[in-house]
């Protein structure tokens, strides 16, 4: 029992790491690509040690104080459910399905806590990002169903088993399909350009986030580095092979190079969203629904069908 | 003494003492009491559902019988306990004893259609649930309430013809001897012969009930006189509507099932793995989904959205009917329970905001959160349920439909179930922030939680969303007797697919340890000053209560811009059409033929005489 | 003992020739003489009721002793005991009624016409003699003409018009139908024309029946046959217009299935059928869509009454015995909706001063009791559970789907969805639109409270009518068993 | 022989009827009927006209075998009364609308319609 949360905490712990190292990354890249230099990659880590450590924090009630807190919890829970290589706690539970949901929940948490604050700002952000969860949700549930069609199951670790057996995802026509349509749709996930559009700064002065600060603007930092853990990971699960290494006699070292091969993975996904990010400016709500269920939409339909047949 | 029918009469009893009565105070004690009584009795005879409890009686040449199995025992226990909710609702808003008369009138009909075991009985008990509930909404509003009449009486004037029909051929009307008969001649048509019906008139009759069960349940295109009816009535009382009542056609699609599957499948075949026939049904309750989301996050009246957010989650559950597997039947029956209870959940918040504040339109609301703490929680739970997020009830059957429909490799179907969840964040966040949220209009500072009646009920709801999430086991081990085989594996907290795992338990767990680090990393934090909501960033302009701050109207509207089109396209406007060209044909065609000339009537009669003359007598 | 039973034929007729008598005494004695004159026919019907039911064999009365076919002979089954006691009940009824509606002179006349109106039409339902069939029917319509033109208004004398030249067609048409049968089979006695029909030459059996059809088609308000009726139904005085749509179309409609199934064996017969099912389904079509937008509410009810009726034609007309016994059944309970419902209209319209929808609105709150009445009678006609209507049109799409006539249940129910409509908005001006002060409901609010717990009885609990109707059904259609019934004499043809 | 009754009959039925259909005066079609029944009621008589036989009056020299049929004379007597009778009312009713019309033009007297 014990073992099992030393664990959890560990996953956690080294999931809040490489979060805030893809965040560091994200920012250092972007800057090179723009040829700035860019500020050093543990710059989040000491960002929101500041965030936490702030003498005095603003609430603007329970919901704001408890949407937060759910955010970072329900990412927790996601996290648990996507396979990690051998060490993952739940991931005999982990659905497709779930954790497609899963992922959504913190989402729901932000936002109870950015519109209980009652800032018009934080509105239209909310709306914009329902819109665009809309708006990608049609391909994503056409990428899953892809997924879940061709392997037959909707377990993620037997995905990943079958992968070891059958070569990555994207290798099988369909589901090259729908890891395309996915990419797409992970460009949303992560709030990059350009369909940043819910928190668009400087235009709706970062929309939910606009009334955060102090240490509800920390854990939001945490809860959004676990989530690009979570979401990379998941991406590098179905579609990039995972990773189950077992060529070493040590458990220790199968672990360590799982967890290697997966960032490897993760950091390619990472750095495929930052590329596109960099290129292109920002979509409006409108431009981007069309855009989704049209083209992400027919790909992933594509594959879905191919899947299925 | 049989308690079959005392479960079915019982609520008519007590609606027409408490009508009679009109004793403020006694008549609320009596509608609480008929409404109690199915339900206490249901509960009783569960134990005895392996016999076979049946009750039939013969009336002017009719046999009249009412059955409970495990089928209809589930539905039955949705109708009493929503019913039972939305009566006790009722205590706080009901104005006078025509609503407790119909209210508990269409309690009676609602669960004379789940224990019927005759098509007649069915038939009888549905126009009983359809002419109740259509009197509860003529009260407030007609246009609305004949809408829904008519599209109704359509509906069950299809299913009378399909019944008249089946009656005609076979000679029978009970369940189990239609089946049987439907079987034999599904049988007979594979062997090559020629069977009973032919596929026209199977066909006929499949296109009938299709009609008949669609109305009811709110199915696509079907579905104008919902949004309508929902809302123009007492909204204590849509909780049943809404939550029982559509249910009905639900049941109805079942028992197509039941009825005509064999003979169904022979005549159309199959679609890749579903029965072209359900898969009909499915599609167009993927379609549903789909409008009935988009018009709910489009809504500007609160009763309107959740009318609408009814008919895109029946949708759901005819996705699941319409797969035709063991698995999709009995999720489909689990979204119906559960949408049952979120759903009921929501009527009795909408019921008790409107009670609490007379108003219905979500321009006028706002930051009721902080006045309403307990209703807000209801709401908060209802919200998680319908959004599916686990651990909820809704959560674990909208699993299950996902899991059930994508197994089948329906990979359209798939992809419209899932816009369709996410189209329930869309027009639930847009609930929660005008409703509960942001900048409260200074009329609502006196507003109080919700009465005592309304809070009970709520409270019993919102408890079963949990339970039933928590445990979603229970539900299923109960469906599983339905079909006699365990579908869905797993214990109490777990359902297992084989292919798919879901442990509501566990995962509540998690959940709590999550929010517990969470919770931790925030009090480590320091202390926190409450701000009032005009304390906020506003780009440095100075904010005062006298500025609006929060988006009321038209929070969609980019979506209606993308969906500009296809908003366009209304069934609605439709039907109307076609009423009114009816209505004008009747009003020429009376004046034409009845033009008030003796002498043309005198022609009438020629022309009589020569048509006899021209038939050759 | 039997012989009591042609009391029913010479109460009322003697009890009109003793009104002019009772004029000369006192006037005002006229209306309650009415009442008891209707009475004592209630209870005679009642006794002959009771007599049928209890022994289950007709009551056959011979004119002058002598044996049919020489003699003329009454014929008073199942389904004539049971219709000659809603005819005696209803006029009971009205007769009340007329205490209070009917105020025009003369009203002695008023009292006259209106007993030998019941006495035509019970007289038309229990003859057994096709020609005495014809007298009766006569003295029907013109006591209907002179009553339908009672008010004295332009009105009055119009609708009475119109329905003398079309009611004139349509008898002689039917005189000349029965002077071919007479002259085919030398017989004018049912019972032997039913023994002889199939012997008839085929033509002149065709044409006859054809005639006597379409004859009484006309008192039976077939579409386009009908159009005489909307106009006399609002015209008529209101005790007189439930008088015409409790029985004496019923009397017309139960001539034509007499006469129909008598002649079954003749050749055509099914084509007759299969028009007159066309023409009950368009009777029924017809009249739904025009009350549909009717300003009048007795027009409207009219047309609604006229709708049922083609209901019950189009029961009879299949030529099933499950459609005999669902046209009977929804005979009765029509009989008992449609009293209710001209007698709540004729009350409103003396109260309120006319029978336009505005005089409708907020009745709920003006007359509670009448207008739930009307709203139970409504809410029966348009076919809701727990009213009696229902099940008699149950059984009727289910007779008529039984028969393989698809086209026209779909039609009928089409039909009654429009009918749903209009009164539902009827019951809704009544409850919610308007308002006013109680006004003291009388003796009628009674009465009408009466007929809608009788309405609600029935559809909660149809058995025993039933039962009874399946008798009266089955004396319909069992030709042999009422050919049985006659003893007629050997007579050579 | 016969069917010259029957034709003439025949015939006199639709000259009542085309004055029925056909004319526009209200006293025209009122005797429309009138000869409409006329020639119903010379259909019935002629039903039971046996040829060479005598009336059917039980006076000296004349056996039943010898008399025509005499039910149709009854009947025919019957409904020349109910005949009167209904042109007696007819009329009558003719006389108040011209009174409450003005006119007798059946094209004018629709009032109740629709």
């Amino acid at each position: 029992m014990l073992g099992v949360f030393l664990k959890a905490l560990l996953i956690i712990l080294y999931a809040t790491l490489v979060g805030f190292m893809f965040m560091g990354i994200i920012r250092k890249v972007t800057a090179r690509i723009q040829r700035r230099i860019g500020p050093p990659i543990y710059q989040p880590i000491i960002d929101t040690i500041k965030f936490l450590s702030k003498k005095e924090n603003i609430t603007h009630g329970v919901i704001y104080d408890f949407g937060i807190i759910f955010a970072l919890g329900a990412t927790i829970l996601a996290l648990m459910f996507i396979p990690l290589g051998g060490v993952s706690i739940l991931r005999a539970y982990g659905d497709l399905i779930l954790i497609t949901f899963l992922l959504e929940i913190p989402m729901l948490g932000i936002m109870f806590a950015a519109m209980s604050s009652g800032n018009p700002y934080a509105g239209i952000g909310a709306q914009r990002a329902l819109l665009t969860m809309l708006a990608i949700q049609v391909p994503l549930g056409f990428a899953i169903v892809a997924l879940a069609e061709y392997y037959g199951t909707f377990s993620t670790y037997e995905i990943v088993m079958a992968q070891q057996a059958h070569g990555w995802s994207i290798f099988h026509l369909p589901l090259l399909l729908a890891a395309i349509a996915y990419d797409i749709v992970l460009q949303a996930m992560f709030g990059k350009e350009p369909f940043d559009i819910m928190t668009a700064p400087g235009e709706i002065s970062l929309g939910p986030m606009v009334e955060f600060g102090g240490k509800h603007m920390g854990i939001l930092q945490i809860q959004h580095a676990i989530g690009l853990f979570a979401e990379t990971l998941f991406f590098s699960n179905i579609f990039l092979g995972g990773a189950v290494v077992t060529t070493f006699a040590n458990s220790i070292l199968n672990t360590l190079a799982t967890l290697g091969i997966l960032l490897i993975k993760q950091l390619a996904v990472l750095l495929l969203a930052i590329f596109i990010s960099t290129i292109f400016p920002r979509f409006t709500i409108d431009q981007a629904a069309r855009f989704y269920w049209k083209w992400p939409t027919i790909i992933a339909a594509l594959g879905a069908i191919l899947a299925s047949l | 003494m049989n308690e079959l029918p005392i479960i079915v009469i019982s609520p008519l009893v007590a609606g027409f003492l408490a009508w009679l009565l009109r004793i403020r105070g006694v008549r609320e004690i009596i509608g609480v009491a008929g409404s109690l009584i199915p339900l206490a009795l249901l509960i009783k005879l569960y134990p005895s559902l392996g016999e076979r409890l049946e009750f039939t009686i013969n009336v002017a040449g009719f046999k009249l019988g009412l059955m409970l199995s495990h089928l209809t025992w589930v539905f039955s226990m949705i109708a009493a306990v929503v019913g039972f909710t939305a009566i006790l609702g009722m205590i706080s808003t009901a104005r006078d004893n025509w609503e407790w008369l119909f209210a508990l009138m269409s309690l009676t009909g609602v669960l004379g259609v789940f224990m019927a075991y005759d098509l007649i009985t069915f038939f009888i008990a549905w126009e009983i649930m359809t002419f109740a509930s259509f009197m509860m909404v003529l009260k407030y509003n007609r246009h609305a309430s004949l809408k829904y009449f008519i599209l109704s009486i359509v509906g069950a004037y299809a299913m009378l013809i399909a019944i008249g029909l089946i009656y005609a051929k076979t000679g029978t009307l009970t369940f189990p001897e239609v089946s049987v008969a439907f079987t034999q001649d599904a049988m007979r048509r594979m062997m090559g012969g020629s069977g009973l019906f032919t596929k026209t008139e199977t066909m006929l009759i499949y296109g009938l009930f299709l009609l008949a069960f669609g109305v009811k349940a709110g199915m696509f295109p079907l579905h104008v006189w919902a949004p309508d009816a929902y809302s123009e009535t007492n909204q204590s009382y849509t909780a049943m509507f809404s939550g029982v009542l559509s249910k009905a056609g639900v049941y109805g699609f079942i028992l197509l099932y039941i009825l005509m599957y064999g003979k169904l499948v022979v005549e159309f075949g199959h679609f890749r793995s579903a029965p072209t026939f359900g898969y009909i049904i499915a599609f167009l309750g993927g379609l549903t989904i789909i409008v009935g989301g988009i018009l709910a996050a489009l809504q500007e009246d609160i009763r309107k959205l959740f009318a609408y957010s009814s008919i895109s989650q029946i949708g759901y559950i005819l996705v699941g009917l319409g797969v035709g597997t063991a698995l999709s039947i009995e999720a489909a029956i689990y979204h119906a329970i559960s949408h049952a209870l979120f759903k009921g959940l929501f009527f009795l918040i909408v019921a008790t905001l409107i009670y609490r504040t007379g108003k219905t339109e979500f321009k006028d609301f706002g930051g009721l959160a902080e006045k309403m703490p307990y209703t807000f929680a209801m709401a908060f739970i209802a919200i998680l349920s319908l959004a599916g997020i686990p651990p909820l009830v809704g959560f674990a059957s909208k699993w299950l439909i996902f899991e059930a429909v994508i197994h089948e490799n329906l990979p359209i179907l798939g992809g419209m179930v899932f816009f369709g969840s996410a189209i329930g964040f869309v027009y639930l966040i847009r609930f929660t922030y005008a409703v509960w949220f942001g900048q409260r209009p200074s009329d609502l500072e006196g507003t109080k939680d919700a009465p005592l009646p309304l809070a009970i009920a709520m409270g019993i709801l919102g408890a079963l969303n949990v339970v039933f999430g928590v445990a979603p086991g229970i539900v299923a081990q109960e469906l599983n007797k339905i079909f006699d085989k365990p579908v869905i594996a797993g214990n109490i907290w777990e359902l297992d697919l084989g292919f798919g795992r879901y442990n509501g338990l566990l995962l509540t767990i998690w959940m709590v340890i999550g929010v517990l680090i969470a919770a931790i990393v925030y009090f480590l934090g320091a202390n926190v000053r409450r701000v009032p909501v005009t304390d906020t960033y506003q780009s440095g302009n100075p904010i005062t209560m006298e500025y609006n701050l929060t988006i009321r109207r038209n929070f969609f509207l980019p979506l209606r811009e993308v969906m500009a089109f296809w908003l366009k396209i209304s069934f609605d406007r439709l039907y109307h059409d076609i009423w009114k060209s009816i209505e004008d044909f009747a009003e020429t065609a009376r004046n034409y033929v009845y033009n008030g000339n003796v002498q043309a009537y005198a022609w009438y009669l020629a022309i009589i005489l020569v048509i006899l003359a021209a038939m050759g007598v | 003992m039997n012989q009591v039973a042609s009391l029913l034929i010479a109460l009322p007729l003697i009890s009109a020739f003793f009104v002019p008598v009772l004029k000369q005494i006192n006037k005002s004695l006229i209306k309650p003489y009415l009442v008891l004159i209707t009475l004592i026919q209630t209870g005679i019907a009642g006794w002959v009721f009771k007599e049928v039911y209890t022994t289950g064999k007709p009551i056959i009365i011979y004119a002058g002793g002598w044996r049919p076919p020489i003699g003329i002979n009454l014929y008073i089954g199942h389904f004539a005991a049971l219709f000659v006691l809603i005819i005696a009940v209803v006029s009971f009824i009205m007769a009340i009624f007329s205490l209070k509606a009917v105020t025009t002179e003369p009203i002695d006349k008023y009292a006259m016409l209106f007993l030998l109106l019941m006495l035509g039409a019970t007289g038309m339902i229990a003859t057994g003699d096709i020609f005495n069939l014809f007298v009766f029917m006569e003295i029907t319509a013109i006591t209907a003409y002179a009553l339908t033109a009672y008010n004295k208004t332009g009105e009055a004398a119009e609708a009475s018009m119109k329905y003398i030249v079309l009611g004139g067609i349509g008898s002689s048409f039917f005189l000349v139908g029965v002077a071919l049968l007479y002259g085919a089979t030398g017989t004018l006695n049912m019972a032997q024309l039913a023994e002889l029909a199939n012997s008839i030459n085929p033509i002149v059996a065709q044409v006859g029946l054809a005639l006597i059809i379409f004859g009484l088609a006309v008192e039976a308000e077939l579409f386009p046959l009908n159009a005489w009726a909307p106009d006399a139904y609002q015209a008529a005085p209101h005790p007189i217009t439930a008088m015409f749509s409790a029985f004496v179309v019923k009397a017309g409609i139960y001539a034509l299935a007499r006469l129909l199934y008598l002649l079954q064996k003749a050749s055509g017969w099914s084509s007759i059928l299969r028009l007159l099912v066309i023409m009950a389904t368009l009777t029924v079509v017809f009249a739904e869509l025009s009350a549909l937008r009717q300003k009048d509410v007795k027009r409207m009810i009219a047309y609604s009454s006229i709708g049922q009726v083609g209901l019950i034609a189009l029961a009879f007309s299949l030529g099933t015995q499950a459609g005999v016994d669902a046209g009977v059944f929804h005979m009765v309970n029509h009989a008992i909706v449609k009293t209710l419902l001209f007698l709540a209209i004729g009350y409103v319209g003396i109260a309120m001063g006319g029978t336009t929808m505005e005089n409708f609105e907020g009745l709920g709150k003006k007359m509670p009791l009448t207008a739930l009445a009307i709203t139970v009678a409504g809410a029966a006609t348009v076919g809701v559970p727990l009213f009696n209507v229902f099940w008699s049109k149950l059984r009727i799409i289910l007779a008529t789907l039984q028969a393989g006539f698809f086209w026209a249940a779909v039609l009928v129910l089409f039909a009654s969805v429009v009918e749903a409509v209009y009164y539902f908005r009827l019951i809704h001006r009544m409850w919610f639109m308007g308002g006013g002060i109680r006004i003291k409901e009388g003796v009628i609010a009674g009465i009408l409270v009466i007929l809608a717990a009788i309405i609600i009885l029935i559809g909660v609990d149809p058995a025993p009518v039933w039962n009874i109707v399946v008798k009266a059904g089955s004396d319909i259609f069992n030709v042999a068993n009422y050919v049985k019934n006659v003893p007629l004499v050997g007579v050579g043809s | 022989m016969i069917s010259a009754y029957y034709f003439g009959a025949i015939a006199l039925i639709l000259i009542g009827l085309y004055a029925v259909l056909v004319k526009k005066n209200l006293l025209k079609i009122l005797v429309g009927l009138s000869i409409m029944e006329t020639g119903v009621n010379l259909l019935l008589i002629s039903i039971g006209y046996v040829s060479g036989k005598s009336a059917p009056i039980l006076s000296e020299g004349i056996t039943p075998s010898q008399a025509v049929d005499p039910i149709p004379q009854a009947l025919v007597l019957t409904a020349i009364v109910i005949g009167v009778a209904t042109t007696a009312m007819a009329l009558s009713v003719a006389i108040i609308l011209y009174e409450k019309y003005g006119t007798l033009n059946i094209e004018e007297i629709r009032r109740l319609r629709g």
